[in-house]
C-alpha cells in the first residue's frame, strides 16, 4: 500500500526532525545507540522487525526460526530483495555483516551480540599485553564465527555455544542487519554512504548540522508515504522544544517540566510510550553496610517511587515494582519486587532487624556528573526520602561518568550508586544477566547468588521460549529478595508531532519507544 | 622594519608557545587527576570494551604514560603535541573528525554571529552612548545607563533562553501565521538556527550575545564623548561656527571612537565566552557551540583543541594588526 | 575640590584655625560625597544585608535548606514558607538564605584575589620596567590570549568532581582574571613613574619600595578601586553562567547561580517564582556593586566635581 | 568697510556701522556647579572699535576666557548660563540672535584663536581638513577650491612649505607652526573682530615674538578688531590701544594703554604693574599682592578686592563701587580712585 | 675650575657645586623586548657650571635645551652618561649609595609644578616629613613634627595646616610646601627647576621674595632655571644661557643683561617684551626664524648657526668655544660675539 495520498504535496512532503548528536557513522554493527540505529531503521530491512505489540514479525526471514535444541537454529532468507546498489540481499548478505560486526580488531560496538554464537571467542578482541603500553594486542586467532555458516543463498545456519532459547528475539536488532559486499569492500565510504535495502537512502549527510533521507524508489516493500526526512542535529543542551511549538519540528518531546502543559495543549497529538529504559540504584554488596539484605530491602522501601514520579517527572514516569518493564519487554512480568513500594513501618522494622543503620554513618550517594542534571535531580530526592523516612542522613559523590564506571567496575563505592539500564534486545534476560549475572567479580554490585546461577542457566537451557520464560522469572523473583539492586522507575516517553500528520497512520512501536516512521503519512 | 618585524614576530612565537604550554598544563593535570577521557566518548549509555578503550585513548593521545603522575608537565607529550599542531592536527572529536576541519567549519557561522555582535555593539552601544552624552544629566541620560547595568547584571543564558521564547516562538509564531514561512521576518524569528539560512537566523542570537558587552561599550562611549565635548578642539569647531550636528560627528565622534574601537578589540575575547553559551543554546555550528558540546560531554581534549586554536588566531591576529598598525604610523616603531 | 575654597579665601598671613573636622583627604573627601548620595545609601545598605546573610544565615532563617520532604513539592509561599518549596520540598527561602554565602563569597574572594594578585604583578611590571616589564607583559599576553571563560572552563574540568568547595571556582577566575587588574595598574605605574612628587621622593633618597607604596600605590589604585564593585557583580554572575554549563558549584551546595539554572525548565512548568526569587537576589546584589562602583569611581574623579 | 559689511548682510541684519564694531554691556555668566552659584562673569563692559586692539588683563580665573567664549557664543551650556547684559556687533545684540544666525556669525564676524593650539587643534584631522572645512561649509566651495583657498592662508600666516604640510596632523607640527594655523584657520573667513585668548602663553619667548607680529600685521593690514586676553603685561604694553582689567569677573579699570602703565587708577591695576618682574630691570624689588582672588561662588559683599587692598576701607566691604569715569576716558571701579592716583 | 667660566669669586665664597664637561644623552631605542639603540637625544652636551657659597645661578633657555635635565642631573635623577659633578670638592658621579645619601642631603630640588610635584595623597606633614623618615638621623622621631611645623613656619605657612592635603592649597602656598620639603634636610644648594612658571604674576613675586629671604637667612647657594628672563634677572646674581644642550654664554646678571655677546642672548632677550608701553618701537627688536632644531639631530659647528643672522660657514665647521672674547669680560660661545643691548631702548 505504498504511498495511497492523493495530494501530490503530501507525497512529497518533508518530515522535518531533530537528533541528539551526530552520527559516528552509519554501520550496522556499530549502531548500538539511538541515533544511528533510528537512522538506520529506515534504510535497513533485516530479518525481522518487532510489530507494534512488541512481537517478533519476520521481514527478509521466512519465518520466526525454531530449534530443538536451542542451540542450532537455520534461518530461512527471503529471496529477491536488492540492496539500494542492485545487489540481492541473500543469507551471505547477513554471513558477512555478522562476521564483521564480531570480529575483535574492528571494534565494533555490537560485537557482544554475537558473544553467543560458537567461534566468538576466537574472533573477539584479545588482552593488550602490556595495558596502555605501546605494544598493540596480537591480531584474534580466527576472522570468522565458526558457528555461523551460510549453506545456500537462502540459509543461514546458526550453532550457539550454549542453549538460548531467546535468539530469534535478538535477531530484529540493528546489528543483524545485512551488508552489502560493496560495503564490505569500501567500507569507508560505506560508512559515510551507507548502501541499505529499505524505502529510503542517504541523500546528503552534512556532519553536525543535517541529515536528509530520501525515499528509494526501486523498495520492493511497502512504500513511504512521503518522501524526505531531514534530521537536523541539536546536540544535548539546544532546547528542541521550542522549534518544536515554532513549528519547525514535525516530531519532539517536550522536557519533563512541560509535560502536563504539552498535555493539554496537545491532546491527541501528544503519544506517551512506556519505553524500556529502567533507572535504579546498585548497592555495593562488598562494603559490610550493605551486606545484610534486610538493610538494602529496608532502602528500597523507604522510597516512595509514586511521590517521586509525581514531584519530579510530573507523573510521566512508570514507578518500577519490576526488574524489567513489564508491558514491553519480552517475558516481563509487574510486581516481582515486593520491596518496590513505600512501607516506612516495615522498612523500620527489616532495619532494626538487621541490626540498624550504623551511628553516626553517612549513606554516601553516588551520582555521575551530567551537565544536564537529570540523574542528580531523582538520586537527591531518593536521599531526602530515605534521610526523612528512615533518618538516615546523606552525601553526594559526583564523580564523572567514567570514573563512577571504573570505581563501581573496580568495587571501590561505599554508597548506593545511580544506575541506568537500556536493553539491547526486547527479552527480559537483557535486564537480568547483563546487570547481576556473572558473579561478584564481574557484576558492579558484587553480586552473586548460587540460585541465581542455576536459575539463569537453567533458563537458557530451556527447551523453548516458554519455558524459558518463566524460569527467567524465577531467577527474577531470586533478585526480587536478594536486592542487589533497587529499581526506581521505569521511564515513559512522551511524544508530540506536528498537525502535518495523518492521527491515523501515526503508530508507536514500543520497541522503539518512538513512532513508526514508515507508517506515517502527511496531511 | 624588517628588524621590526623578526623581532614582532619571534615575540608572538613565544607568545603562543607560552599559551600553549598553559593550555597543554591544564589538560595534562586534568587527566591526571580525573583519568582517561576516552570513557567520554561513549556518553553515558555505553560501557566500552577494552579495545575500544584503547583505539580512542590512542586516538586522543592519552595513552602517555606520564599523564597517570599528578602534577607531571608532560614535556615530552608536549613537543609531540606542538608537532602535532605544527601539523595542523588539533586532535579529533568524538567521531573521529579531526578538531582543524570542524573549527573551520564552524568558523564562518561563529564570524556571522560576531558581526552582528559588532555590528550591535557599534550601532547600540556607541548610538546609546552618544545619546546618553548629548543629552548628559536628562532622563535619557539616566535611563541608558540604568539599562547599562541593568543589562550588565542579567546572565547571557537567561537572556538567550528568554529570547528563544519570547521572539522565538510568541512573536515569531505570531509572523509565521500572519505573513507565511518563508517571510524574512518570520525566517528571522526562528527559535534556533538553521544552516538554509544562516545569516538571517544569527541575528536574534548575535544581538543577544552582544547584551552584555553593549553596557560596557555604552558607558565607555559616553565617558569618552563627554571628555572630548569638553575638549579645546571641539570648542574651536563651534568657534568656526560649524553645526551642532557637524561638530558632534566630525569633531566628537570621530575622536571618541579611538578608545572605544579598542575596546571592542578587547571585549571580543570576552564574547568567545559568550558565544559558548549562546551558540549552544541556538544550535548555530559555532566553534562556541563545539566548545559547549565538549564541555557538556567533558570532553576536555577537544576545549583544549580548540582553544589552542582560537589562541594560536587570536596572537596572530594582533600580530597582523601590530604590523599594520607599524605600516600605518612610523611612530610605533620607537617604542 | 569641594573644599578648597574656605582655605582658599583666606589670605595665608592671616590663616583661620580649621578645625580637625575639616580636614580631609581625597579618599575621606570622596567617602563624605558618597555618603550624601541616596543611590549609595541604598546600594550600601543592600549589600550590607546580602553580607550579614551570607555570614550569618541562621539569623534570618531557622530552617534547614536540606530538610527536604518530597511531599512538599512545588508548595507555594505561605506564612510559614515565604518562598515556598521546590520540587524537592525544599524550603526556598532558606536556600536563597544560604544560597547567598557561596555567591557573595565567590564575588568577594574572586575579587580580592584577582585585584590583588593583578596588583601586585602590574605595579611590578609598571614601576621597575625593562626586562621585568616585558616578561610580565608576555605573560600577560599569554593569559589574555585565552578567553576568559573558556580558560575557567579549562580549570574547572580539573576540579569537576571537587564537589560543593568554592576554591576551584576562585581560582579559576584569578587565573584568568587578573589580567585586567594589572594592565590597568601598569599603566598607572607607568604614568606615575614620571610624575614629579615620585621624582621628589626620589631626590630625596627614598627607597624603591617606598616610592611603590608610599606614593605611586594609593594613587594608581583609584581607578582600580571603582572597578572593584563591577568585579565582585560580575563574578557573581559568572558564577552563574559557569552553573549553568554544570561547572559552577555541585549539589548540595546552593547558590543563586544554581538555584537559577536548575529552575530555567521550571518557569514554563508554571513555578516561575523559583527562577525569579534567586535571579532577583543575583541582580540586586550586582546591580548594589555596579551603582556603587559608579558612585566611587564619580567620587575619585576630580574631573566630574 | 562698509560695504565688506554688506556682502555677508545675508548673515545679520540692521548692522549700523556707526554703531562700535563689538560693545559688550554688563554681561553676566554664571556656572551652576555643586557648591552654589559661581559668578565667573559678573558685570563686564567694553567695546572694540574696527582697527583697534583692546586687552583684557586679569589674573587667573577672573573670567578672560568666558567672556570671550560668552561674546562667541559657545559657552557649553549647562554649566554655563549668560544671565544678563547684551552683545552688540555693530548695533546687533548677539546674544537674542536666533541659534542658526548666531552660529553663522561665527568665524564670518567674530573669530577666535585659543591658547593651547595643540588640544584646540583635532588631532584626528590634518590641517588641510580643518581648514578647508570652514570654506565648504560656510562658503560652499569643492575641496579642491577649499584646498587652493587653505594654502593661500598657510602662506599668509608664513607657513614655511605649505604645500607638503597642509596634510600633515596637528602633531607634526610645532608649537609656533599650530598656532600659526590657528591664526590662519580664525582670518579664513575675513572676520572683523578677532578674539585671541593668551594665544602666546604656551610659546617661548621668540616664538611669541614672531607670532605676536603676524598678528599685528594682519590687524593693521585687514583693519580688524582685536580682541587679546593674557596676563602678560609685557604683550600688552607691546600691541595694545586700550585695555581693560578684569579682577573676579568685573572690569576694575578700563583706558588707554599708556595711561594704565602710567598711572593705574585702581589699587588692583597699581599692585599688578608693580608685582612684574620687568627685563630692563626697572623696579628691582618685586611687590606682592598678598592673599588670593575670592573664590567665585563666594564673592564677599562689596569691592571684590578689598580684602587684598591697602587703600581698602569699611565702605568698600560695602558697596560694590561701579566702573565711572575718572578723567579723560579712563574708567575705574574704586571709590578711592583719587588717592591711588596720588600714590603712584 | 678654569677660568672659561669667566667669573672670578666674586665676593662670593668657595665654590659649593661644580659641573664639568657634563654629557648627558638619552638613548633613543627600537623594539619592545630586545632593545637597541636607533640614535641619541643630546639632551644636555657638555655643560661647566661653577656655583659659588650663597649665590644664585641663573639658566635660561628655550623648551627643550636641556634645563630639566641639567637639574635632574644635579640631584642624582638622572645618572650623566659623562663628565663630572663635585659638591664641596667631592666628585659625586663615583659615589656609592651611602655617598649619594649624603649628597642628597646637600642638594635638594624644587619642582616647577605645584600640583603634581605633591602627592595628593598625603598629608602636608607626611609630605614635609618624608625626608625625615628616609633619613632617620637627621632628626629624632620624637621631634620630627616639631621640625616640620618649624619649617612650615619658615616658608610662611601655617604649622597648624600640617594635617592638610595638597588640593586644600592655592598653586604659591602648596609651591611652598615644596619648598619647605626641599629645605627638611638643610641643604646648602637648592635646585630650582623654574619653580614660579606655573604661577601668576601676582603670586609669582611671594614665591621669589620667600627664596631671597632664605637664601639671607640661611646661606643657601640656588641653580635657579627659568624661560622667563626677566623673573631670572630680578632673583640671580650670574646667568647661564643655554641653547640645545649647551651653554651659549654666562656671567653675571648686568653683564649678561645689559651687553649680551651671543647673538642668541641677544635675540631672546630682544623678545621679551617689557610693560612699558612708552618703549614701544624703541626697541632693538630681532625676530628669530623658524624653530629650535631637534636635540636628537643638532647641527653641527655651532648650533645657533640655522636661525643666526650672523652665521658663515666657519660656523658650520667650526664649533665655537666657551671662553671669554675680546671685548667682554665674560664668556660666551661665538665666533662673532659682540656686545648689543637690545633690552632698554635704544634711541
Ligand atoms: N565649566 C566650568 N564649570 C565651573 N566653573 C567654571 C567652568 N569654566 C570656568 N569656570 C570658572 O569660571 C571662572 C573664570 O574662568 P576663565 O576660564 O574665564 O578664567 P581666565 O581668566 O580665562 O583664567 P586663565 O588665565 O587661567 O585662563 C573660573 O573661576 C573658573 O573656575
Ligand atoms: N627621559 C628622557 N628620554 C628621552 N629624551 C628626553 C628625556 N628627558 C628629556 N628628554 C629630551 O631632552 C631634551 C631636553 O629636555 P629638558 O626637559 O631638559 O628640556 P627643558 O629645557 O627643561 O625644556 P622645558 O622648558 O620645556 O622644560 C628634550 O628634547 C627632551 O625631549
Ligand atoms: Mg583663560
Ligand atoms: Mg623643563
Amino acid at each position: 500500500t505504498g504511498g495511497g495520498s492523493d495530494s501530490e504535496g503530501a507525497t512529497d512532503g518533508t518530515i522535518n526532525l531533530a537528533q541528539g548528536t551526530d552520527p559516528a557513522h552509519m554501520i550496522t554493527t556499530d549502531a548500538t545507540e539511538t541515533v544511528s540505529s533510528s537512522v538506520l531503521r529506515m534504510m535497513y530491512d533485516g530479518l525481522f522487525s518487532y510489530s507494534n505489540t512488541g512481537d517478533l514479525v519476520p521481514v527478509l526471514a521466512e519465518a520466526v526460526p525454531t530449534s530443538t535444541d536451542n542451540i542450532h537454529w537455520t534461518i530461512k532468507v527471503k529471496q529477491g530483495t536488492k540492496f539500494q546498489n542492485g545487489e540481492a540481499v541473500d543469507a551471505n548478505a547477513f554471513v558477512r555483516a555478522w562476521n564483521y560486526g564480531a570480529y575483535g580488531p574492528h571494534a565494533q560496538g555490537g560485537a557482544s551480540f554475537f558473544s553467543r554464537i560458537k567461534g566468538y571467542d576466537d574472533v573477539k578482541a584479545t588482552e593488550d599485553p602490556d595495558g596502555d603500553g605501546p605494544n598493540k594486542a596480537p591480531d584474534p586467532k580466527a576472522k570468522e564465527l565458526s558457528g555461523l555458516k551460510a549453506t545456500d543463498a537462502s540459509t543461514i545456519s546458526v550453532e550457539l555455544t550454549a542453549p538460548f532459547a531467546g535468539f530469534p528475539t535478538m535477531l530484529g536488532y540493528t546489528v543483524f542487519w545485512p551488508m552489502a559486499d560493496e560495503c564490505m569492500q569500501k567500507i569507508d565510504a560505506c560508512k559515510e554512504k551507507p548502501i541499505g535495502n529499505g524505502p529510503f537512502a542517504l541523500k546528503e549527510w552534512q556532519h553536525d548540522i543535517a541529515l536528509t533521507i530520501e525515499r528509494w524508489d526501486a523498495y520492493q516493500g511497502n512504500k513511504p508515504a512521503y518522501k524526505t526526512i531531514k534530521w537536523r542535529i541539536f546536540p544535548d543542551g539546544a532546547p528542541t522544544w521550542t522549534d518544536f511549538e515554532a513549528n519547525q519540528l514535525d516530531i519532539d518531546a517536550p522536557p519533563t517540566e512541560q509535560y502536563q502543559d504539552a498535555k493539554a495543549k496537545y491532546g491527541e497529538r501528544m503519544l506517551e510510550v512506556k519505553s524500556p529504559s529502567l533507572s535504579y540504584i546498585g548497592l555495593p554488596l562488598y562494603d559490610p553496610t550493605f551486606a545484610k539484605k534486610e538493610i538494602r530491602q529496608a532502602l528500597s522501601l523507604a522510597i516512595d517511587r509514586d511521590l517521586l514520579n509525581q514531584a519530579l517527572y510530573q507523573g510521566r514516569y512508570t514507578p518500577a515494582d519490576s526488574f524489567a518493564p513489564p508491558g514491553i519487554i519480552f517475558g516481563a512480568t509487574a510486581g516481582t519486587c515486593a520491596y518496590c513500594k513505600l512501607d516506612v513501618a516495615k522498612a523500620k522494622e527489616l532495619l532494626a532487624k538487621a541490626g540498624g543503620w550504623p551511628a553516626g554513618k553517612k549513606l554516601q550517594l553516588w551520582i555521575n556528573t551530567a551537565a544536564s542534571g537529570a540523574n542528580e535531580k531523582w538520586v537527591k530526592a531518593v536521599g531526602d526520602q530515605i534521610k526523612q523516612n528512615l533518618g538516615i542522613e546523606y552525601e553526594y559523590h559526583l564523580e564523572e561518568w567514567n570514573k563512577i564506571l571504573q570505581l563501581t567496575q573496580d568495587h571501590k563505592i561505599d554508597g548506593p550508586f545511580r544506575m541506568g539500564w537500556s536493553p539491547d534486545y526486547n527479552y527480559v534476560e537483557n535486564y537480568l544477566v547483563p546487570i547481576y549475572g556473572g558473579g561478584a567479580k564481574v557484576t558492579r554490585t558484587g553480586y552473586e547468588s548460587e540460585a541465581f546461577t542455576k536459575a539463569v542457566a537453567e533458563a537458557d537451557a530451556a527447551p523453548n521460549l516458554q519455558d524459558s520464560v518463566a524460569k527467567y522469572q524465577a531467577a527474577e523473583r531470586i533478585l526480587g529478595e536478594d536486592m542487589p539492586g533497587i529499581p526506581v522507575f521505569f521511564s515513559k516517553s512522551a511524544t508530540v508531532y506536528s498537525d502535518r500528520f495523518d492521527p491515523a497512520s501515526v503508530v508507536v512501536n514500543p520497541v522503539m519507544g518512538a513512532i513508526d516512521l514508515r507508517l506515517v503519512k502527511l496531511k | 622594519m624588517g628588524r621590526y618585524v623578526i623581532r614582532r614576530l619571534l615575540q608572538a612565537v613565544l607568545t603562543i608557545f607560552l599559551a600553549l604550554f598553559l593550555l597543554h598544563y591544564l589538560t595534562s593535570l586534568s587527566i591526571q587527576i580525573n583519568g582517561n577521557p576516552a570513557y567520554a566518548f561513549f556518553g553515558g549509555q555505553i560501557t566500552p570494551t577494552q579495545e575500544q578503550l584503547r583505539v580512542v585513548a590512542e586516538r586522543y593521545h592519552t595513552d602517555h604514560p606520564c599523564l597517570k603522575r599528578v602534577g607531571d608537565p608532560c614535556l615530552s607529550n608536549f613537543m609531540d603535541t606542538l608537532g602535532r599542531y605544527a601539523n595542523g592536527d588539533f586532535g579529533q572529536d568524538l567521531r573521529f573528525r579531526p578538531v582543524s576541519d570542524q573549527v573551520v567549519m564552524r568558523v564562518p557561522n561563529t564570524l556571522r554571529v560576531f558581526a552582528i555582535n559588532i555590528a550591535t555593539w557599534a550601532i547600540a552601544g556607541i548610538g546609546l552612548g552618544m545619546l546618553a552624552a548629548v543629552r548628559r544629566e536628562k532622563f535619557s541620560d539616566y535611563l541608558i545607563r540604568a539599562g547599562t547595568i541593568i543589562s550588565g547584571a542579567v546572565p547571557t543564558f537567561l537572556f538567550v533562553l528568554a529570547l528563544k521564547y519570547l521572539a522565538g516562538v510568541w512573536i515569531g509564531g505570531w509572523l509565521r501565521d500572519h505573513l507565511g514561512d518563508d517571510n524574512v521576518l518570520s525566517i528571522i524569528f526562528r527559535p534556533s538556527w538553521d544552516e538554509a539560512h544562516p545569516w538571517l537566523t544569527v541575528i536574534l542570537p548575535g544581538i543577544a550575545l552582544a547584551v552584555i558587552g553593549t553596557a560596557g561599550i555604552t558607558r565607555l562611549m559616553r565617558t569618552s564623548m563627554l571628555e572630548n565635548i569638553r575638549s579645546d578642539h571641539v570648542r574651536t569647531a563651534k568657534a568656526k561656527g560649524l553645526t551642532g550636528g557637524r561638530v558632534l560627528l566630525a569633531h566628537t565622534l570621530r575622536n571618541s571612537l579611538i578608545p572605544v574601537v579598542t575596546l571592542i578589540g578587547l571585549s571580543l575575547g570576552g564574547a568567545l565566552g559568550g558565544a559558548v553559551i549562546t551558540e549552544g543554546l541556538w544550535n548555530i555550528r559555532g566553534v562556541g557551540q563545539f566548545v559547549f558540546n565538549a564541555v557538556r560531554q567533558n570532553d576536555t581534549p577537544i576545549v583544549v583543541g580548540v582553544v589552542s586554536l582560537v589562541v594560536i588566531c587570536y596572537l596572530l591576529f594582533s600580530l597582523l594588526i601590530d604590523l599594520l598598525y607599524a605600516v600605518l604610523d612610523p611612530r610605533i616603531r620607537y617604542e | 575640590m569641594s573644599d578648597t575654597q574656605t582655605i582658599e579665601a583666606t589670605p595665608p598671613t592671616a590663616p583661620v584655625k580649621a578645625g580637625p573636622e575639616k580636614v580631609r583627604g581625597l579618599w575621606s573627601d570622596a567617602f563624605h560625597d558618597l555618603r550624601k548620595r541616596p543611590q549609595v545609601l541604598v546600594c550600601s545598605a543592600v549589600i550590607l544585608l546580602l553580607i550579614l546573610i551570607a555570614a550569618f544565615p541562621s539569623l534570618f532563617t531557622g530552617k534547614d535548606p536540606r530538610d527536604c520532604q518530597l511531599e512538599r513539592f512545588f508548595g507555594a509561599p505561605s506564612a510559614d514558607a515565604w518562598f515556598g518549596y521546590d520540587q524537592y520540598g525544599c524550603d526556598y527561602f532558606a536556600m536563597t538564605i544560604y544560597g547567598a554565602r557561596p555567591s557573595i563569597v565567590v564575588g568577594l574572594l574572586a575579587t580580592a584575589t584577582t585585584f590583588i594578585l593583578g596588583a601586585v604583578i602590574g605595579s611590578i611590571a609598571g614601576y621597575f620596567g625593562g626586562w621585568v616589564d616585558a616578561v610580565i607583559s608576555r605573560t600577560i599576553d599569554v593569559f589574555n590570549s585565552i578567553p576568559f571563560v573558556l580558560g575557567a572552563i579549562l580549570i574547572l574540568a580539573i576540579w569537576r568532581s571537587a564537589g560543593d568547595t568554592v576554591w576551584p571556582l576562585i581560582l579559576a577566575l584569578t587565573v584568568f582574571g587578573w589580567t585586567g587588574g594589572a594592565r590597568i595598574l601598569r599603566g598607572s605605574f607607568i604614568e606615575a613613574r614620571g610624575l614629579d612628587y615620585v621624582k621628589a621622593a626620589k631626590s630625596l633618597g627614598a627607597s624603591d619600595s617606598r616610592v611603590m607604596f608610599r606614593h605611586i600605590f594609593p594613587n594608581a589604585m583609584a581607578p582600580i578601586v571603582s572597578l572593584v564593585p563591577l568585579a565582585i557583580g560580575a563574578y557573581i554572575e559568572a558564577e552563574a553562567s559557569l552553573s549553568f554549563l554544570g561547572l559552577g558549584l555541585k549539589p548540595p551546595a546552593v547558590t543563586w547561580g544554581s538555584m537559577i539554572s536548575n529552575n530555567v525548565p521550571e518557569v514554563l512548568a508554571g513555578h516561575p517564582r523559583l527562577l525569579i526569587i534567586p535571579a532577583l537576589f543575583l541582580l540586586s546584589a550586582t546591580i548594589s556593586f555596579a551603582l556603587l562602583g559608579d558612585a566611587v569611581r564619580d567620587a575619585l574623579d576630580p574631573k566630574l566635581k | 568697510m562698509a560695504t565688506k559689511v554688506q556682502t555677508r548682510s545675508n548673515i545679520l541684519d540692521g548692522l549700523d556701522t556707526s554703531r562700535p564694531l563689538l560693545e559688550v554691556r554688563d554681561l553676566q555668566v554664571e556656572f551652576h556647579t555643586r557648591d552654589g552659584v559661581a559668578k565667573a562673569v559678573n558685570g563686564a563692559n567694553f567695546s572694540v572699535e574696527r582697527g583697534e586692539t583692546l586687552a583684557i588683563v586679569g589674573e587667573s580665573g577672573c573670567g578672560k576666557s568666558v567672556t570671550s567664549q560668552a561674546i562667541m557664543g559657545i559657552l557649553e551650556t549647562p554649566p554655563a548660563k549668560v544671565a544678563g547684559g547684551q552683545v552688540f556687533f555693530h548695533g546687533v545684540d548677539l546674544l537674542t540672535l536666533p541659534k542658526d544666525t548666531r552660529r553663522r556669525t561665527r568665524a564670518n564676524h567674530v573669530a577666535m584663536v585659543f591658547q593651547d593650539a595643540l588640544s584646540a587643534l583635532n588631532p584626528v584631522w590634518t590641517i588641510g581638513y580643518q581648514l578647508g572645512e570652514l570654506f565648504r561649509k560656510h562658503r560652499g566651495m569643492s575641496k579642491a577650491e577649499a584646498k587652493k583657498k587653505s594654502l593661500e592662508l598657510l602662506d599668509l600666516v608664513k607657513i614655511p612649505a605649505a604645500k607638503q604640510r597642509i596634510d600633515e596632523y596637528p602633531h607634526q607640527f610645532s608649537g609656533g607652526m599650530r598656532q600659526r594655523v590657528m591664526i590662519a584657520m580664525a582670518l579664513a573667513l575675513d572676520p572683523d573682530l578677532l578674539i585671541a585668548d593668551e594665544p602666546t602663553t604656551a610659546l617661548d619667548v621668540t616664538v611669541q615674538a614672531q607670532i605676536m607680529r603676524l598678528l599685528a600685521e594682519i590687524q593693521a593690514e585687514r583693519q580688524m578688531g582685536l580682541i587679546l586676553i593674557t596676563h602678560d603685561l609685557g604683550v600688552v604694553a607691546d600691541v595694545a590701544d586700550k585695555i581693560s582689567v578684569m579682577y573676579a569677573g568685573r572690569i576694575v579699570e578700563q583706558a588707554g594703554v599708556l595711561d594704565i602703565f602710567a598711572r593705574p587708577a585702581h589699587p588692583y591695576t597699581q599692585a599688578l604693574l608693580r608685582s612684574i618682574p620687568r627685563v630692563d630691570g626697572k623696579g628691582r624689588k618685586l611687590e606682592v599682592i598678598e592673599g588670593l582672588p575670592p573664590v567665585l561662588t563666594r564673592i564677599p559683599p562689596g569691592c571684590a578686592f578689598a580684602p587684598r587692598c591697602h587703600y581698602a576701607k569699611p565702605a568698600c566691604r560695602e558697596r560694590v563701587p561701579s566702573l565711572e569715569v575718572v578723567e579723560n576716558g579712563r574708567r575705574a571701579a574704586c571709590l578711592y580712585t583719587a588717592e591711588v592716583l596720588a600714590n603712584d | 675650575m678654569t677660568d672659561h667660566n669667566g667669573f672670578a669669586a666674586g665676593g662670593h665664597g668657595a665654590p659649593a657645586l661644580e659641573v664639568t664637561d657634563l654629557v648627558k644623552h638619552f638613548p633613543i631605542r627600537q623594539g619592545i623586548v630586545f632593545k637597541s639603540t636607533v640614535g641619541q637625544v643630546k639632551a644636555v652636551d657638555g655643560v661647566s657650571l661653577t656655583l659659588r657659597k650663597g649665590e644664585t645661578l641663573g639658566v635660561v633657555g628655550e623648551s627643550g635645551c636641556g634645563k630639566s635635565t641639567l637639574a635632574k642631573l644635579l640631584v642624582g635623577l638622572e645618572t650623566p652618561t659623562s663628565g663630572g659633578i663635585s659638591v664641596r670638592g667631592e666628585d659625586v658621579t663615583r659615589l656609592g649609595r651611602s655617598g649619594m645619601r649624603r649628597l642628597r642631603r646637600n642638594v635638594q630640588m624644587v619642582f616647577q609644578d605645584p600640583y603634581t610635584s605633591l602627592n595628593p595623597r598625603m598629608t602636608v606633614g607626611d609630605i614635609v616629613g618624608e625626608p625625615f623618615a628616609i633619613h632617620p638621623d637627621v632628626v629624632p622621631s620624637g621631634g620630627r613634627r616639631k621640625a616640620v611645623q618649624d619649617l612650615l613656619d619658615v616658608v610662611g605657612l601655617n604649622p597648624d595646616h600640617i594635617n592638610r592635603y595638597p588640593h586644600q592649597f592655592s598653586g604659591g602656598q602648596r609651591q611652598r610646601i615644596g619648598i619647605a620639603r626641599a629645605l627638611a634636610l638643610k641643604p646648602e644648594i637648592l635646585i630650582c627647576d623654574e619653580p614660579v612658571s606655573a604661577l601668576d604674576v601676582s603670586i609669582q613675586g611671594q614665591v621669589i621674595n620667600l627664596l631671597e629671604q632664605l637664601q639671607d637667612e640661611l646661606g643657601l647657594s640656588y641653580i635657579f632655571i627659568a624661560h622667563d628672563l626677566s623673573v631670572v634677572r630680578h632673583i640671580a646674581d650670574r646667568v647661564a644661557v643655554m641653547y640645545l644642550g649647551k651653554v651659549v654664554e654666562i656671567g653675571t646678571e648686568t653683564e649678561i643683561y645689559d651687553s649680551p655677546m651671543h647673538p642668541y642672548t641677544q635675540a631672546l632677550l630682544s623678545a621679551v617684551p617689557v610693560p612699558d608701553p612708552t618703549l614701544r618701537g624703541h626697541r632693538d627688536e630681532i625676530t628669530l626664524e623658524g624653530d629650535v632644531p631637534s636635540p636628537a639631530n643638532p647641527p653641527s659647528g655651532c648650533r645657533f648657526r640655522t636661525r643666526c643672522w650672523k652665521a658663515t660657514d666657519r660656523c658650520a665647521s667650526e664649533e665655537p668655544l666657551l671662553q671669554i672674547r675680546h671685548g667682554a669680560q665674560h664668556a660666551n660661545a661665538c665666533h662673532f660675539a659682540a656686545p648689543r643691548d637690545v633690552v632698554h631702548a635704544v634711541d
